[in-house]
């Protein structure tokens, strides 16, 4: 069981020592997109760090004890995450619905804490944060439904082997529409504009992060990594039938992080009660298509 | 072109038939200046929004010190004939006093507390025209009287960088040396006023 | 016969220790230094060739910011009007320590072309701390990254300590704001 | 050894009791209150767990009382949520008139829901139903609303005669009254007609889609104490009355293949999910803190519904846990929200802020029983949302996935609400006096905060007595694993225990990072980032009007479609009202006995 904690603690790490310098690069590419020199690939590390050395200011205990919850609760969550096939923390615990409401704890303890620094734009973005989450989630629980429904599991491994096995057979192949909605979505969780409506710095000043800065600023970019972390690798083991060993992990990692990174940086900002549209609009549509064709009729490719 | 000069004639007409104009100066097509008596103003503003200039576009001032007068300029737009109107008229300069026009231009309250902070002309009838507007706590004379001395009052309240010695170097080449004379006599010459 | 008499390392003090950690903290700060603009002048023209692909600011890690909160550098950019220096002292003491201020352009040294206008003041070091000066109307974006450069040598070398110069001479600086602005915090109509 | 009978006497009598004691003193009688519920509330939870209720009935003749799994489930949980609120009698109940008919009513209203859940025979149930809800109407309007009473009223009369019909209805084919047999040998369109009667019933009391109107008004203008009762408790008696319908009853209606579920349970878990989806987006959109928790508690009868209408042992027992759940859950906002309503004197959130800092532990209550609504691990709710995800997914209802999910996040948005704009946020000068609520308030809150984690940490006990209930009516039991504290649905293993416990640990991560760094500088609240403005007052800098403004622009031109519709019912019904009176009250006497007559003579055609 310490064995088990310790491997889940390693994968968190793990997971934000990846994350970071994955996010580095990105910054790099996206210089060199726009004819830029870049920053250091390890850039983000730096910014951490710093972050990490400076005194904050703080606005009581709830302000303290959010970032605690929020940190504490994305580690938790990411400790379950399977990176490959065999390197998984707890085997068979690793359920589909523990990602998505666990994460919702970490993200609680952030909003929480935002509104306890008695900033309004704070509030203004934590209710354009749980907007955006009740506007991607529904679209994507459909596709991960049929997902689940079509393999049989709602263990993340069991969902990637069984993608493995059958000849790699990939559910962004398999459901078509799906893994466009799945991608779609995906730019919802990470934030990635058109989507990023609740961080919009020139807006509402940073949204829920207005008032951080020093230390509690750092722990919630460390809590953003990890939870970039998850959401991607939830992509990869869902869409991407997993990986049998690690550089796999890290090639599918790498490539689906940067091509949404890609796609959003030649997108401009949506308003929230358009972004509230869009998804309900043509990705829901999507989705159910997907979902009616795949159960009902059992046309998959 | 012919439209908007008959505008001009259309307003001289109306302003010359109901007031006595001191002064009247067509600056262009689209200006016309009107010089007028302090206690005309008012009827003369009412005339003029009720014949379609509803808008109040500023309220500037000018300070005359050696004739011992502030100007006040009202200027005017309307929207349908295309003249901006200029009604000036000038108010003792030692106890300015300018009745309030806030109940023909609502919009005339802000620019009548800027008025006050900068020159220091009262509105009676503008309920807070001496509460603070732009200057936060200021505690001088009026800043844009003519008499007012910036450079004093700066050097009063800002402190300055000082300077070991003046680095200011004027180079004795010729050709440099001329041209500064001839910019020293034409700054001269334009002092007066009048153009050369 | 040399002896071998294991002599133990020297325990360090604990300023020492602090000393390094100090040092450690100064490399992650020289090379990440978020900026918050406060563009009260023509200056302020001066950071978008800096930011964007002309002379690209990112590559020594440096970057707006949204909020005082999160910043490190405080950018007086241009001629401060009295108001705003309110404004600006409000800023400098919300940030989070350490924290860095850097002039831009020659009003802030000594009032450049509005040296004797009632409502801009003179000499920016007065009020603040201010770690570098970046001369020149306006300057151009060289000197405006070189000014960067320098305060990053500045913190390598550990001579960037304005904000512990506030704080220390935190009645002095108190002293000189009310000499020029009356009172720093405004109550009025507007800010109720 | 305790009969449900002597229980529901000592009830009546301390009632009864209570009532001349609080003539004297209302302390004496709310304390009377506390100890006789916790007494009943003992005795079921101890006898009830060891199934030793005994039956007998010596002193009530024409009585006759059956120990069922179900019924002793449901009574349970509502007497422990009666017991937990008679803690906040003392410092209520002195505010209202009739103080000393407070208590009576509290008490003879648990007497009669006991009485519900414990009788085998269907004229006794729907005696106690009247019981209830006479008692309860009077409760009602003691916080200053007749309308609440009224409306509550009309949709439980609406309720209950619908399952009179039902039951006579029943009566006419099989002959008895008895609820087990009776209903289990129902037949063909006399089937469907006792379904949807008394699904008429269960959805008037559980306050879902098509019969909710009465919720938010009633929950919202309840005394601050008896909210949480008719949320917590007396809401569930409807999921006693739909569970009777949904699962005892099987109506004559196909099965759709794809999956695999009648008709008519379908059409009911479409139901069900249209009241999550209108429950989740009016909540959202309520400004008042109690209504908005009415809603939520609407919205959660839906996934109540859903679960039963499923046929399926793993949604039976998501269903039965979710009424626990939901009950420990809403009972501790409510109360919660009773604790501040009384320390501030309001309940609209666009009033508040600030109140975390001087009621701390109110807040960690709220937040506790806000985790367990919205289903977020490690509470409660996770795990009964958990075991309905699985059922759904399992039979692939996608339309109802959509309601479900769809509740599921909403619920995150509209219980944030009261958080940030009642208890965090700028703390406005008119509260900096107010004190944290008194012990005697606090100590059933924390009980059921206490509850609310044990449910959401080790759900396997409370599951294995529900595995009971699903054998008593004719499902097989989920697999839970004691020993591994493990539950296992159709596509997946849950290890509650294991998931606390990694949050546990990542918590304590968190804070050693936390405190392994440099202390940060405390200041004050108004000092935040304005944009280098001067700001001087709490309230410009608190946002808590109109919260999710954008997304209630969306539709909120369809929100009072309902309401309309049931405007213009009552209207029809006035005008009814007026001919009849206009035929037979009328003064002229000889109209209305022409009419009788002529009434009688209709009637009387066939047999003449």
């Amino acid at each position: 069981m310490l064995l088990n904690i310790l491997i889940g603690f390693g994968v968190a790490f793990f997971g934000f020592v990846l994350q970071t310098s994955v996010a580095g690069v990105n910054r790099k590419i996206i210089a060199r997109l726009q004819k830029r020199y870049g920053p250091k690939w390890y850039q983000e590390f730096l910014d951490i760090f710093k972050l990490l050395s400076k005194r904050a200011t703080s606005h009581g205990w709830i302000f303290d004890f959010g970032v605690i919850m929020a940190l504490g609760g994305i580690i938790a969550t990411a400790m379950f995450m399977p990176l490959t096939n065999n390197i998984v923390a707890f085997a068979g615990y690793d359920n589909f619905f523990i990602f998505v409401y666990l994460i919702a704890v970490g993200m609680l303890g952030m909003a929480m804490s935002a509104s306890g620094s008695g900033n309004p734009y704070a509030s203004i973005g934590v209710m354009r944060a749980l907007t955006t989450m009740l506007a991607y989630e529904v679209p994507f629980m459909v596709i991960v439904l049929t997902i689940i429904k079509l393999t049989g599991f709602s263990s993340l491994q069991a969902i990637a082997i069984a993608q493995q096995a059958s000849g790699a057979n990939w559910f962004l192949i398999a459901l078509p529409l799906g893994g466009v909605v799945g991608i779609i979505c995906l730019m919802g969780m990470l934030g990635k504009k058109p989507f990023e409506t609740y961080i919009a710095p020139a807006e509402i000043a940073s949204g829920p992060m207005v008032e951080y800065g020093g230390k509690q600023l750092g722990m919630l970019f460390i809590m953003h990594e990890i939870t970039v972390f998850i959401e991607v690798s939830l992509f990869v083991h869902l869409f991407l039938g997993g990986a049998e060993n690690i550089f796999i992990f890290l090639a599918k990692y790498f490539a689906v992080y940067t091509v949404v990174n890609l796609i959003s940086n030649v997108n401009g900002r949506l308003k929230i009660d358009q972004v509230v549209k869009f998804y309900y609009k043509w990705p829901l549509i999507m989705a159910v298509t997907q979902a009616i064709i795949a159960i009902y009729f059992g046309w998959v490719i | 072109m012919m439209n908007s000069m008959s505008n001009v004639e259309f307003l001289k007409a109306l302003m010359t038939q109901s007031f006595k104009l001191v002064e009247t100066d067509v600056i262009d097509q689209y200006q016309v200046s009107f010089v007028l008596k302090q206690d005309d103003v008012h009827q003369a503003l009412i005339t003029l929004k009720n014949a379609g200039w509803i808008q109040m576009s500023y309220l500037s001032a000018i300070d005359w010190p050696d004739e011992n007068k502030i100007e006040l300029v009202y200027i005017l737009m309307n929207w349908e004939r295309p003249v901006h109107i200029q009604i000036r008229t000038k108010v003792d300069r030692n106890d300015p006093v300018m009745p309030s026009i806030i109940n023909i231009y609502p919009g005339a309250k802000y620019y009548e507390r800027e008025c006050y902070e900068f020159f220091g002309v009262k509105f009676p009838g503008n309920p807070d025209y001496e509460k603070q507007l732009i200057l936060e706590v200021w505690d001088d004379m009026p800043p844009l009287r003519k008499d007012f001395d910036p450079k004093a009052y700066s050097d009063k309240k800002f402190t300055k960088r000082e300077y070991k010695e003046d680095y200011l170097v004027l180079s004795e080449q010729n050709n440099k040396k001329e041209k500064r004379e001839e910019r020293k006599t034409r700054a001269e010459s334009l002092k007066g006023g009048q153009k050369i | 016969m040399k002896s071998t008499k294991f002599t133990p390392a020297r325990k360090l003090s604990k300023e020492e220790v602090d000393r390094k950690w100090w040092e450690i903290g100064d490399f992650f700060r020289r090379n990440s230094l978020w900026m918050l603009m406060y563009c009260t002048g023509c200056c302020a023209i001066e950071l978008p060739p800096a930011m964007t692909s002309a002379y690209d600011m990112e590559r020594l890690g440096m970057g707006p910011m949204a909020t005082p909160r999160q910043a490190d550098i405080l950018l007086i950019s241009g001629y401060l009007s009295v108001k705003s220096l309110r404004r600006v002292i409000y800023t400098y003491e919300q940030m989070g320590e350490p924290k860095y201020v850097v002039g831009l352009g020659s009003c802030p040294i000594n009032g450049g072309i509005y040296h004797d206008s009632h409502a801009v003041i003179n000499q920016l070091d007065q009020y603040i701390p201010v770690d570098t000066y970046v001369a020149g109307c306006m300057p151009n974006t060289e000197s405006v990254m070189n000014g960067f450069v320098d305060l990053m040598e500045q913190i390598r070398n550990k001579t960037a300590n304005g904000w512990v110069k506030y704080k220390e001479n935190y009645e002095w600086y108190k002293k000189n704001q009310k000499a020029a602005l009356g009172e720093v915090i405004i109550h009025d109509e507007f800010h109720e | 050894m305790a009969s449900i009978e002597i229980l529901i006497l000592i009830l009546v009598a301390s009632g009864i009791l209570s009532y001349f004691l609080s003539k004297l003193n209302t302390t004496a009688g709310s304390i009377l209150t506390i100890f006789s519920t916790m007494f009943v509330f003992a005795s079921l939870a101890y006898y009830g767990f060891n199934d030793a209720l005994v039956t007998t009935v010596n002193y009530l003749p024409g009585f006759s009382f059956e120990f069922t799994y179900l019924g002793a489930y449901f009574a349970i949980i509502v007497a422990f949520v009666y017991s937990m609120v008679s803690f906040f009698h003392p410092y209520f109940v002195e505010k209202y008139q009739y103080k000393n008919a407070y208590n009576m009513l509290f008490l003879l209203s648990l007497a009669g829901v006991l009485g519900a859940f414990f009788t085998d025979n269907f004229l006794q149930l729907f005696f106690f139903f009247e019981l209830i809800v006479w008692t309860t109407m009077f409760l009602i309007p003691l916080g200053k609303s007749k309308s609440a009473a009224v409306s509550y009223f009309g949709f439980s009369a609406a309720g209950s005669f619908a399952m009179l019909f039902g039951i006579f209805v029943m009566f006419k084919e099989v002959g008895s009254f008895d609820i087990t047999a009776g209903l289990a040998s129902l037949s063909g369109t006399n089937a469907v007609l006792v379904f949807i009667s008394f699904l008429i019933a269960g959805f008037a009391k559980l306050g879902v889609f098509p019969l909710h109107i009465w919720l938010p008004v009633a929950h919202g203008n309840a005394p601050h104490p008896f909210s949480p009762v008719l949320s917590g408790a007396l809401v569930k008696l409807g999921a006693f009355v739909a569970v009777l319908a949904l699962v005892r009853i099987s109506p004559a209606s196909s099965v759709i293949s794809a999956i695999s579920l009648p008709y008519a349970h379908y059409i009911v878990a479409l139901l069900g999910s249209l009241s999550i989806v209108f429950g989740t987006l009016m909540a959202i959109r309520e400004d008042d803190a109690k209504k908005l928790l009415a809603y939520s508690s609407m919205s959660h009868g839906g996934y109540i519904i859903v679960a039963f209408s499923l046929l399926d042992s793993v949604a039976f027992a998501g269903g039965f846990y979710h009424i626990l759940a939901h009950a420990l859950a809403s009972a501790g906002a409510f109360m919660a929200i009773a604790a501040v309503a009384r320390q501030t004197g309001t309940t609209k959130m666009s009033e508040m802020g600030g109140i975390i800092h001087k009621m701390p532990i109110t807040y960690i209550v709220y937040l506790v029983a806000i985790i367990s609504m919205a289903g977020i691990p490690p509470m409660g709710g996770f795990i009964s949302k958990w075991l309905i995800f699985q059922a759904v997914i399992d039979k692939g209802l996608i339309f109802i996935t959509i309601a479900v999910f769809f509740g599921s996040i909403g619920s995150f948005l509209y219980v944030f609400r009261p958080l940030a704009a009642l208890f965090l946020g700028q703390e406005f000068p008119q509260f900096k006096k107010i004190k944290e609520a008194p012990i005697l308030m606090l100590l059933p809150m924390i009980i059921i905060t206490l509850l609310n984690i044990y449910t959401g940490v080790l759900p396997n006990a409370i599951l294995g007595f529900i595995n009971k209930i699903n054998v008593e009516v004719g499902y097989a039991p989920m697999v839970i694993d004691s020993p591994a504290f493990t539950l296992t649905g159709y596509n997946g293993v849950l290890h509650p225990l294991l998931i606390a416990g990694i949050f546990g640990f990542g918590v304590v991560v968190a804070f050693i990072i936390f405190i392994l760094l440099k202390k940060s500088r405390q200041v004050s609240l108004m000092d935040t980032y304005t944009a280098a403005n001067f700001i001087h007052t709490e309230e410009l800098l608190h946002y808590s009007v109109d919260f999710y403004a954008p997304l209630e622009r969306l539709y909120e031109k369809y929100t009072t479609k309902m309401t309309d519709f049931y405007d213009g019912l009552a209207n029809k019904v006035k005008e009814l009202g007026k001919l009849a009176k206009y035929l037979f009250m009328s003064k002229y006497v000889e109209v209305a006995i022409f009419w009788i007559v002529a009434i009688l003579a209709f009637l009387l055609w066939g047999e003449l």
